[in-house]
């Protein structure tokens, strides 16, 4: 999308249905996860999806800063999504720029849909995402990534988070874009589900698609975002089934 | 009784009156305010466009001035959306650089405009690499009454629908003509008051809603943009019903911009 | 004044004494006030004055923003002169510039001189004024416009504050320059008048004027503003005249 | 005692004594304070001033550099004034962004100085539309004892009278040769204490003051700028008395920066 | 227990530690922690590399770009070095603009890059005057256990040592090449501990000192920077004692990052 | 030092070993200070060293501005080093750089080590150093000049700060540079002593010094930095020994 005047596109489909990558139009990129990987933070969480690489933090809950902020009924959230000035292929300038701000917005959203905010009055829950090498899905990587952080400092959630991306790929609709798919197609649409409702608290869209591609994206992104969350939970178990070491609270077993 | 609590107990009735698929202004679950958009209001714009959705009021003024194509896009010209949410409009806004409300709405409905290639910009270049026409959109909230996506939405399709190319104040062309616009795209905003999901929300629906969505449509039946805002969650039945009433409303509207 | 290298200086002043929009020297341009116009601001006001368009709104009295401008004796005024991007030829980058600031200053040192702070100590009394469209005499249009307004939210003041600029064309003095006048004129000399008192609350003045004509500029923009003044009450009484509808504090019937 | 109280009792001091026509440091109602212009204070400015208004002092600097004239002024050089009011010079100033009293006072003093065409701008043209002389006027106030603006107008008048174009080098001339300068505007201030007008307030008048008086006077017998500051009024008989006192004062103000 | 007094137990004991000649971790008083260069870890820039220096982890990349020499350097392309103390590194960061805390890591490091000549900045000039390689050196801090300074400026050696000048893609050679690294300077921290002055302190470390001194050294056996920060003083003949471990440790910490 | 693609170097040492402006390589610049000239200042002093000219103000102990700097146990001094525009060669845009930052910080952290902040808990002690003319070397008098400040202020120290820059100069070492040897020269290393202690509470460098030269260096530096303190006691005297006038408190007689 929005790539006026951009001068070669690539072949995204192949013949047989291969994306350029060679996935299935269904399949996810490759992922690991790491909980815990920082020591100063509260909780922290390293996702490495694709060519992304984005780490998350959280502190809290702690002390509100700016103060006016503090709200005498529950904790608040504050997301803070930023990219590393290397991270993409045309350096980018340290500070956070319009898009960065959106998007923390609209994951600072996502949480506080999910976090039990009310157990922790007058305090703040910072969640810090640096993408440290992007290749698109960089909002989606860093929710999973801010989500498991979450749960590794124990923050109580009605649930984990997931995400992924759907777009659409010469005409088809495809799982989780990399970047000459997200550069070059036709919509991408970022989602993240709370798995055991089903229920969305990110939806974003750019593009083109009619009813049906809209419908097909939704339940192909809930079925990718099912299959994130499980990984999500292999990664906590790996780090908390050590013996001795409690589980967090807050994440369903 | 303390604003918290009286906010409380609003937000209370207003989800209480929703269930019951009512409304706190008589209106019905689905129903729009009045729309108006009159388009011209400024003559220092190169287009504008006022617009009242019941008493949200937003001004859009389009300004077009030569520049210089950006490197990765020589042949195309330039789209900049801008909204300002002023501090004369509502007693929640403050003086100062713009906030993440403020960011959200100028991207969501720059993403709409952009997305529906409402401006073709290839028709902005003069000479690729070196000159085209910087295309500015300026919004500027005066009364938010609720439901400023749309409005803000709708004033700069308006301002843009009615504007003109100041090709002969800046030596380009003999004449000025009108800017031309390829595609039609409306947003229309949603929230969730309880189980049920509102049309065009008031400012205190705003304020007791538990998840807003915004789809932008086209004239060719796309969507072209969505928005999910606010502490809230949408399940994809509710986002597919909600795309099918955006469509529907956004045909409406898209006359009254056209003034058709 | 300020040209500096501009071409073509229009003839400003005809053989008859007319200016270049047919006006004579002592007279305004066609104003039109409307108090109230905004749903969500205490006081609001529109002045559609010659080409200019300005909306003024007040908030409060209300808590200080920043706090540690908080007075323990009076209430602050905090006027916010803005000018939209779209208001004038070359589009203005959005914020504030330092002329909007300056203006702003002069403009809250003027509603100081008349508002009763005293009654609202550890308050705040925000006054906005956003140009919409601009052409010559914006910062009066916009402090006759927040009159307006600080009357409609039922501030008391000791009077109604107006305004007019007075210029001198062709070697002239003249009332109300618009923005060719302004522009290509030697002169320009906008005041802010309390009628009642006949004393001045907002004096700039900018080009070249002896005392004879300085004299004479004071004289004719004391008139301008009382005729200006008719207009204001008119304006409230226009909006307040509807039955059962209570009379704003603190303006003078 | 508080002391918001001290600065009240202070302040009626004051008034009581302007009404007998007296004043704390002694001077009559139209007195100004000794003042000293010291040119070529700052050898690393192509001019500069170090001025004195009794304890009141301002340094002023005038860089030249070799710009691009604005696009509407083709045919002519750049002005621009900056006033600093750092923190070092008075207990009520903070470090920081330039708050409305500098952004006041670098816009006064320009206006004077711009106002009076005290420098042809044309003459700073080196080649129209592509290279002018842009000139930097920067005042930077070291100790704040009241009447900042006519201090550092007269700073400004001063480094300005008294600058050299670095014409050399930057490779425009043969020789570096004095800047040009035209007229001689000179700002002189009041401020109202009850129903007296007094001239060159201090810091403690200016406090107590009922609205301040600014009228820049040139050589001619004109008045190029005036500002009214502060919280206060003046009828327009109070105006036209005040210009009067300007011209006075400015004559003789005016000599001590020529050194004549 | 308030935390100002806690931090003041800590500090007594972490001094009481050092004066036995030992440290809260069970190092001596010379030694480092263990030390690791990843380089080429982020594909995205040109060249990076990941350091941790026992828990502290910083992580480096350099990104080359055509632009345009300084006037003043016509001949020579541009380095620059910006350090990120970012809020997600360490609790006691906050986001927003660098505090004085990153600036001076980030003027340190480069001050030993730039002194030490590390990158010869004529190599980097295209065409003089015209075009040349604007270098970035931008470090990110990712976790704060203790001495960022050293782990900040060997990411910034390692990244610089491994990278390419991307000369093909942006069409200014037919081949990208390594970048051509001439020196290797590389920064040792040292902070007092009562009356001694311990080597690569922890977080905990550097809150109880009375005093930090880093001594940046390159393989020729120069000092080429040095910087005093925090509170605290050193006699001459302490400084010149952690000269020289500053060189023994050098030695060691090139040799790990040239991978030898 | 950092002078790639600069076009000419002077010959900065002569046959005999005489600097540029004539000095031995041990020998400093004229210098003159003046204590008090300020009025408003609690605090203040002049510096004119070789062609530098240096003002510093000190105010306090005062209420901490902005609050959450406060420190319950102890004064915080927040120093602010700041070029005026014309200072320099190249007009300095106003503002703080990054240059200004750093030098504010070590200043800062230098007098911190001197100064009985816990004598006043709860404040601030401001010391703003402001450069008029500059020709290397300025970080030394402003800090010369702050020190001074804060004794004229009353400000009780252990001692007087005494500062001065050591470098090398066509491969020699050489005290006090000038802007040319500043420019030109293979090494520069600011300090900063408290005499009585014979410690530096200010070092910095950058250059090419090996082993010898550094420890030479260090020598040159403490021996300027002893005369530089008695110039510094006696223009302390000279405003003191005025009949009648007390002695400024904290100052070592």
């Amino acid at each position: 999308m929005g790539n006026v005047g951009a001068k070669e596109i690539p072949q995204l489909l192949s013949a047989d249905g291969r994306r350029i990558d060679g996935r299935r139009l269904d399949e996810l990129r490759s992922i690991t996860m790491k909980v815990g990987p920082l020591t100063r933070a509260d909780g922290s969480a390293f996702v490495e999806w694709g060519e992304n690489k984005v780490m998350a933090a959280v502190y809290g809950p702690r002390e509100v800063h700016p103060r006016h902020l503090m709200q005498t009924s529950k904790a608040i959230i504050q997301c803070r999504y930023n990219m590393a000035a290397f991270s993409v292929d045309e350096r980018k300038r340290p500070g956070q720029d319009r898009r960065s701000q959106e998007i923390s917005k609209v994951i600072t959203e996502a949480f506080e849909s999910v976090v039990f905010t009310e157990e922790f009055p007058k305090t703040s829950i910072d969640v810090y995402i640096e993408v440290l090498q992007a290749n698109a899905g960089t909002r989606c990587a860093g929710l999973v990534a801010a989500s498991l952080a979450l749960a590794d400092a124990g923050i109580p959630m009605a649930d984990l988070v997931s995400a992924v991306a759907v777009g659409k790929v010469a005409g088809r609709i495809a799982l989780d874009l990399k970047k000459e798919e997200d550069n070059f197609g036709e919509a991408d649409l970022p989602m993240a589900l709370v798995p055991q409702s089903g229920r969305l608290v990110l939806i974003q869209m750019e593009g083109h698609m009619n009813r049906d591609e809209l419908r097909q994206a939704l339940d192909l992104g809930t079925k990718g975002c099912r299959e994130i969350y499980e990984r999500m939970r292999e990664a906590l178990r790996a780090k908390y089934d050590t013996p001795g070491r409690a589980e967090p609270a807050g994440v369903p077993a | 009784m303390s604003e918290v609590v009286s906010a409380e107990i609003q937000t209370t009735h207003i989800i209480d009156l929703a269930r019951a698929g009512r409304r706190l202004d008589g209106r019905g679950i689905d129903d729009w305010r009045p729309v108006s958009v009159t388009p011209g209001y400024v003559k220092s714009a190169d287009g504008s466009a006022l617009v009242h959705v019941g008493d949200t009021t937003v001004l859009c003024g389009v300004k077009l001035e030569i520049g210089k194509p950006f490197p990765d896009t020589p042949n195309a010209g330039v789209l900049t959306t801008n909204a300002e949410l002023i501090a004369l409009s509502s007693p929640t806004f403050e003086p100062g650089p713009p906030q993440p409300e403020a960011i959200e709405l100028s991207r969501v409905v720059d993403r709409s405009i952009r997305a529906a290639e409402t401006i073709d910009l290839t028709k902005l270049c003069v000479t690729p690499s070196e000159k085209c026409w910087t295309c500015y959109v300026d919004i500027h909230c005066l009364d938010h009454a609720g439901n400023l996506i749309d409005a803000a939405q709708l004033a700069a399709l308006g301002a843009l629908t009615h504007a003109t190319v100041p090709a002969q104040r800046f030596g380009v062309a003999e004449h000025d003509y009108p800017l031309d616009v390829s595609h039609f795209p409306v947003e229309c905003t949603f929230v969730r008051l309880g189980d049920r999901i509102v049309a065009d929300p008031t400012f205190e629906e705003e304020t007791a809603g538990q998840g807003r969505l915004t789809v932008a449509t086209d004239e060719l039946g796309n969507v072209v943009a969505m928005q999910k805002g606010k502490i809230g969650a949408f399940s994809p039945d509710e986002v597919v019903e909600t795309v099918e009433r955006a469509f529907r409303h956004g045909d409406r509207l898209r006359n009254v911009v056209r003034g058709t």
